[in-house]
């Protein structure tokens, strides 16, 4: 038999894809059961109303309609939905809204039909009268006295405010040579992943046990809070993430429609499928952002950050979902980025408004603060009359200041901030650039280059930094089974909708016990099936997943070695794993057959006396600080003064996730970051008009960046491994959604330099650039 | 979604103000009226069927009137509510006499659209606005000058009311 | 309402509610659920199927429109337990993530490949502006399409 | 996602469609390729009692050159057209306008009569069919009529058709000989719809001065139009910048633009006058004599 290759660090194709590109995957919908019924719901118009009256009889009515319920039906009988992130303020979350609306896509009421055209039939025939009441919509505003209330019983639309002012900042701002000034917006954006929500629920009477289906991103955190929710032992509830069609952070949640159907579900004693539609997924699935901040920044003459305060407007929404105050944290620990900020003082307002809840939404938090600091830095440059690149480098934290705590109280692992910044550089051929945009600004052309030098937080434990009531921690799990023929299954407490762990994992597994990686199977997103684990976000699958799973790999090594070493009388410490044998480290031809390693431990042939039968091991890893990956984006744009459009001429991506298991995956990653964070800065804004009614409800008004909208992007990597997990990787999901944002926007500046321009914000669209310019010309004139 | 505009009506204005009073005539005037009711002094719950080509929508609800100042001034408010949707609003009516046959209104609304019509149909709601204005200045202009010459326009007595009513439109909105 | 539509090769003969989409009568009906539905509003395209060997989008479509007609799914593109050199591309260039727009996107660009044999990279991105992604940055997709015309040739 | 019942009705002919127009009256629709009318009833904002279903009339699907007129039937999908070699040669202006029609699925199945008797405000051909000239033919139980383009877009999804008529196709003079027409758009990033899209023909005289201009602009107003300003101002001048950027100022002249969260009002007028000039200076590159 020829010999393995090792896995580890090669393009290896995915195992996933198969059963995607045959169209064989299972996505919630594609679940069908036996007397399957369907649901709908009716949601509220108003962003801001009292509920008069619902009028379910005409819909009760209804040939093929089960039931039909309004709030007060419910009223007693499904506790609140979960915040599990501490806030001054909680409000009471009722999946069906009670007494009042106080968003547009608020649920009033739900109907189970026989099939989904009769309930969606049925929801016309619902009748309910509204009593609209006046709307918050500006976070700021509604912190304005005489503001409506969206929750009267606290007196306030202010959920929590958090503020550090840390001893010694104002003396640090005083030494700054300079001070500026400026507001950021960083705008709401609806997250889009191509598959809606879904949920699937079947209660098996006979076995008291409740199935969900859920097309989620934390199958076990789900199980936990709707155990909860629906007074069921966590072992009697199996949630199932089948194939999840992308979640970005927005299935990182429980959901009023996951408790509705369980509930329902064994009330009616029927399985009952709901597939969200794109409108509701605008409406009624979380948002990201929406961050308003003021900023203040002290700087040297020569560029070096001497303190930066920034005070926080954070839209809430109407609701608090799981985790929605816990999210600008990030953004405020993440402010001073990759620099040496002397001091940082912030202030927060997390503030209710009538509009969908905001919550995790790829990068969560990061992105906010990148933007900030990075536009920050162009500022600084623009008013020093400095390079933007030189204000960099003059404030980055050097590579041999690690492990380094910043102004923030973060302890940063590992980086080289300048490394990837050179190499940048010199790909894009960075001096030879501004010779050409210096020529073709004396062409009336106008040529901007941005850059972002980012850095962000993953992998995020120990356990004490989340909630309690998550029931979960920072940790995560794997356990690895050898069966009797020797392959080998992995359960991975991950749950993987497109990153790719059924490969990564298996070339993992597949080096640290030498055989082929299609000896292996990697199961997650069943609680049936797979230990307790946290699932996929925060850039965190690999970091802690894939070290639980070298840690429960260790495990099963471990016997295997005690189990050779008594077969082959040798020590266990001189063994190794190659070639689908166990073989002496010093001579390799010295081996013996995996199988038969396998075949002792199951007892069928040759059983070690004195060895516990079987073959299967758990780890959970618990990590005892965050991964910090990194990078540098340029950007090179040409903007059309005439119309304000924008063209990407050049996109430059240098990246450092630490080692890579799979660069395939991590360049898709990265790319797919990029389009996020590029779709941010140039044409993404989840708006609501004055009164709370959502404009950008489809996605004929919602602008995710499509295939021409996006450059091809050079790609390239720097390798700064972490101490912090054997793997040595860092984590690579949303790292290019935090880069680009900040690099688009600081590329369309300086090609605004010219005009006068310092600052427009995002998304930056033709309109908004061309107005722009006109009043720049105005000025000028003026 | 604000609109506003004005239009000059052939008429005096006690007999613009008369019309804009009358609800039998309004009824008949207003594009898509299907049933008008009244409650009480200036109140008024009603059937309307809003849109443009295959976009319809039937809203019921009420319209209050209020401010009154004979001849020249009053306030809508409308309140309804359909499948599709809702509006809520008020607007204001001013009435210029200028001349003896001529009155200018002046019109202007605040009006709140809310439900699937708002979300996917926002890029037209300011022209089905405008346009369903411009028919009923136009409506009432007919009526106006059918009056005087003391005959009532009806829908029946033109044989495309539609197409006329289009005419006169596109009088109204003419592009050079 | 009666309906004879040929999926995938199979004729079949159905009795549908005319108001049935296209889209529904594949998943629900003909049992082939690797066709997706992404959106309302004839934007996102992972229900793009052929019909008569175009792309079409099968949830702005009556299933009752599609009387008479030959339509291919995802499913039905490997012959012989042979993919389609596409699916291979998109294999091989890891042209899909989650995989949910990866169907739509795949019978998209069979489309863009029966009229074009030697797509530059933009006309790639040009002719997939019906399909949306919101994973790869669709400069997978790119290659993975270059990486079948190539084959195809 | 999911249509309201309606009653459906298969049409095998012009005539079978007018007949069932007659009996149904108000309460029926007409579906060709759907584009228009489908997702307006997915969304139950359109919820037609009879669907009268003519996409299987194939008298309407044809491409033909006729007494030296280019006539496309009503049922021609974007797709053909924008592939045609007779419409790219002869009408290049309409073939660039189909092309950029939504995406390649949409064009597949979308028709020019179907998109015309929706006259959607930002739809693409407008623009092409009032600078080419087309002349739109509509049966109805009276019999034919000829509406010419300028007369055809009346207001906001509003059109010269009667409700119980047809459009059975569109006809055009090929373009001259010294005479180039170009179709250029600003799409919506969204929708792909038209935020504003610019057809121009221009016509060459011997004297090298602009003979003939035509501009059609969609997406501005509530339907699409002949910018009458920028064609009289060009015309008879030498299409020089300075004369192509005077006239093209015209563009907005006169309309009550549309504003929305992608446009609003006043830019929307920019890039009228900024794609008229680029549409004018396009057609003249292509005006080889």
């Amino acid at each position: 038999m020829a010999a393995l290759p090792k896995f580890i660090g090669q393009p290896i194709r995915r195992r996933e894809d198969p059963r995607l590109i045959t169209g064989e995957g299972t996505y919630v919908d594609d679940v069908k059961l036996a007397g399957m019924l369907h649901a709908a719901l009716m949601r509220s118009p108003y962003a801001h109303a009292k509920i008069s009256s619902v009028d379910l009889s005409a819909a009760r009515k209804h040939p093929g309609v089960i039931c039909a319920l309004s709030g007060e039906d419910l009223a007693g009988r499904l506790p609140s939905l979960p915040c599990v992130a501490p806030a001054q303020n909680v409000p009471e979350h009722p999946a069906l809204a009670r007494g009042k609306v106080r968003y547009v896509g608020d649920a009033v009421a739900i109907v189970v039909a026989t099939d989904p055209y009769t309930a969606r039939d049925a929801i016309d025939l619902i009748t309910a009268d509204f009593d609209p009441l006046p709307a918050v919509v500006d976070a700021e505003k509604a912190l304005q006295p005489g503001a409506p209330l969206i929750h009267e019983n606290f007196g306030t639309n202010l959920a929590a405010k958090a503020e550090m002012t840390p001893p010694g900042f104002d003396k640090a701002m005083s030494e700054a040579d300079k001070t500026l000034k400026f507001r950021l917006v960083n705008q709401r954006l609806t997250p889009t992943m191509m598959e809606p929500r879904g949920v699937v629920a079947h209660w098996e009477h006979g076995y008291k046990q409740l199935t969900l289906w859920s097309s989620t991103q934390i199958p076990h955190l789900l199980r936990s809070q709707l155990a909860d929710m629906l007074k069921l032992g966590e072992n009697k509830i199996r949630v199932i993430a089948p194939e999840v069609g992308g979640g970005f952070g927005a299935k990182l949640n429980v959901y009023a429609e996951e408790a509705l159907l369980g509930y329902l579900a064994m009330e009616l004693d029927r399985p009952i499928k709901w597939i969200e539609t794109r409108r509701e997924n605008m409406a009624a699935t979380t948002h990201g952002r929406g961050h308003v901040t003021y900023v203040e920044v002290g700087f040297k003459n020569d560029g070096a950050i001497t303190a930066i305060k920034a005070k926080f407007f954070c839209d809430m929404g109407a609701y608090l979902q799981l985790l929605t105050p816990a999210i600008p944290s990030f953004t405020a620990l993440m402010v001073p980025g990759c620099y040496r900020v002397g001091a940082l003082a912030f202030e927060q307002n997390l503030i209710f408004t009538n509009k969908m809840a905001t919550d995790a939404y790829r990068g969560a938090g990061r992105p906010e603060a990148c933007y900030l600091i990075e536009r920050t830095m162009d500022m600084v440059a623009a008013e020093l009359g400095m390079d933007p690149v030189q204000v960099r480098r003059k404030n980055f934290i050097p590579k041999d200041a690690f492990p380094f705590t910043t102004a923030a109280g973060l302890q940063y692992d590992s980086g080289d901030y300048e490394g990837a910044l050179n190499k940048a550089l010199a790909m894009v051929g960075y001096d030879k650039l501004r010779t050409e945009q210096a020529a073709a600004r004396q062409q009336g052309r106008y040529l901007g280059i941005g850059v972002s030098t980012y850095v962000e937080i993953c992998g995020i434990g120990p356990s004490a930094l989340l909630p309690p009531k998550l029931k979960g921690g920072g940790w995560e799990s794997a356990t690895v089974r050898v069966e009797p023929d020797s392959k080998v299954t992995v359960l991975t407490g991950v749950s993987p909708h497109g990153q790719g762990q059924e490969t990564s994992f298996a070339q993992i597994a597949a080096d640290a016990l030498g055989i082929d990686i299609d000896d292996i199977n990697v199961l997650h997103g069943d609680t049936a099936i797979v230990q307790y684990g946290i699932g996929t976000f925060g850039s965190r699958a690999t970091a802690l997943g894939g070290t639980a799973l070298v840690m429960a790999l260790g495990k099963v090594q471990e016997k295997m070695k005690t189990i050779a070493s008594r077969l082959m009388e040798v020590p266990p410490q001189q063994l190794i794993f190659t070639n689908r044998t166990i073989a002496l480290a010093s001579d390799p031809s010295k081996s013996i057959p995996l199988q038969k390693v396998v075949e002792a431990a199951y007892g069928y042939k040759q059983p070690i006396p004195g060895v516990e039968p079987g073959l299967d091991a758990s780890a959970f890893f618990e990590p005892s600080g965050c991964t910090f990956p990194f990078g540098t984006h340029i950007a090179v744009v040409e903007v059309d003064p005439q119309t304000g459009a924008v063209k990407f001429l050049r996109y430059v991506a240098v990246d450092d996730c630490g080692k890579i298991i799979n660069p395939l995956l991590v360049d898709g990653q990265l790319q797919g970051g990029i389009a996020q964070g590029l779709g941010q800065a140039l044409y993404e804004e989840t708006v609501y008009d004055e009164n709370g009614q959502l404009v950008t409800a489809s996605l004929m008004d919602y602008a995710i960046p499509k295939a021409q909208m996006v450059p091809a992007i050079e790609m390239a990597n720097t390798v700064t491994p972490t101490n912090l997990n054997p793997l040595g990787v860092k984590g690579v999901g949303e790292a290019g959604t935090i880069g680009s944002t900040p690099c688009v926007a600081n590329a369309v500046m300086d090609a605004l330099k010219p005009f006068g321009i310092r600052h427009i914000d995002m998304p930056l669209k033709p309109e908004k650039i061309w107005r722009a310019i006109q009043e720049a010309k105005q000025a000028k004139k003026g | 979604m604000k609109v506003s505009g004005e239009q000059v009506l052939s008429g005096s204005r006690e007999q613009v103000w008369e019309l804009l009073n009358d609800p039998d005539r309004l009824s008949r005037l207003v594009p898509g009226v299907q049933k008008l009711e009244i409650l009480g002094p200036d109140e008024f719950a009603g059937t309307v069927s809003v849109g443009v080509a295959a976009v319809k929508g039937v809203y019921s609800g009420k319209i209050k009137i209020e401010d009154k100042r004979p001849p020249e001034f009053y306030k809508v408010l409308v309140d309804g509510k359909g499948a599709q949707g809702f509006m809520r609003g008020s607007g204001t009516i001013e009435l210029q006499a200028k001349g003896p046959n001529v009155t200018l209104v002046k019109y202007a609304g605040d009006v709140q659209v809310g439900g699937a019509v708002m979300q996917v149909g926002q890029r037209m709601l300011e022209s089905v606005a405008k346009m369903t204005f411009g028919q009923f200045f136009a409506a009432a202009d007919a009526e106006l000058k059918a009056s005087a010459k003391g005959v009532v326009a009806r829908q029946g007595i033109l044989i495309n009311f539609w197409r006329y009513l289009v005419r006169l439109v596109r009088g109204f909105f003419a592009r050079s | 309402m009666q309906v004879k539509i040929t999926v995938n090769g199979q004729p079949r003969e159905d009795a549908v509610e005319p108001r049935m989409l296209l889209v529904h009568y594949l998943r629900d009906v003909a049992g082939l659920t690797g066709t997706h539905v992404g959106c309302e509003t004839t934007l996102c395209g992972a229900c793009t199927i052929l019909m008569n060997g175009q792309a079409v989008k099968s949830c702005t479509m009556l299933a009752v429109q599609a009387d008479g007609a030959k339509l291919t799914t995802i499913e039905g593109l490997a012959k012989n337990g042979q993919l389609h050199p596409l699916q291979e591309g998109f294999w091989e260039k890891h042209g899909l993530q989650c995989g949910f727009c990866t169907p739509g996107m795949i019978m998209a660009a069979v489309d863009l490949l029966s009229r074009n044999k030697n797509p530059s990279d933009e006309e790639i991105r040009h002719a997939l502006e019906g399909n949306l992604c919101r994973c790869t940055g669709y400069q997978h997709i790119v290659e993975a399409v270059q990486y079948a015309a190539h084959k195809m040739r | 996602m999911f249509p309201a019942t309606f009653e459906y009705h298969r049409a095998h002919s012009v005539k079978d469609a007018l007949a069932l127009l007659k009996r149904f009256g108000q309460d029926a629709k007409l579906l060709s390729g759907g584009h228009s009318l489908l997702p307006m009833m997915k969304l139950r904002l359109a919820q037609p009692a009879h669907l009268i279903d003519i996409g299987a009339v194939g008298e309407l699907a044809q491409i033909a050159e006729e007494g030296g007129k280019v006539v496309i039937g009503a049922g021609v999908t974007h797709q053909q057209i924008a592939d045609s070699a007779l419409v790219r040669g002869k009408l290049q202006a309409l073939a660039e306008a189909a092309a950029q029609i939504g995406d390649v699925q949409v064009r597949n199945r979308g028709t020019l009569g179907g998109s015309l008797a929706h006259a959607d405000p930002a739809a693409d051909y407008p623009a092409a069919v009032l600078a080419l000239e087309g002349e739109v033919k509509l049966e109805g139980a009276q019999g034919t009529r000829t509406v010419k383009a300028q007369d055809f877009f009346v207001d906001l999804l509003t059109t010269a058709m009667n409700p119980d008529e047809i459009l059975r196709q569109v006809s055009f003079s090929p373009i001259a000989v010294g005479t180039g027409c170009a179709y250029l758009k600003r799409p919506q990033p969204a929708s792909g719809f038209a935020l504003v899209g610019v057809a121009a023909l221009v016509s060459l005289g011997r004297d090298g001065s602009c003979e003939k201009v035509r501009v059609g602009v969609t997406g501005l107003g509530s339907k699409a139009f002949r910018a009458a300003g920028v064609e009289s101002a060009l015309a008879g001048k030498k299409p020089e910048a300075n004369a192509i950027a005077a006239a093209a100022a015209h563009a907005a002249d006169g309309i009550d633009c549309l504003s929305d969260i992608h446009a609003s009002a006043d830019f929307r007028a920019e890039l009228a006058r900024v794609y008229t000039r680029r549409a004018i200076e396009k057609a003249l590159e292509r005006c080889a004599r």
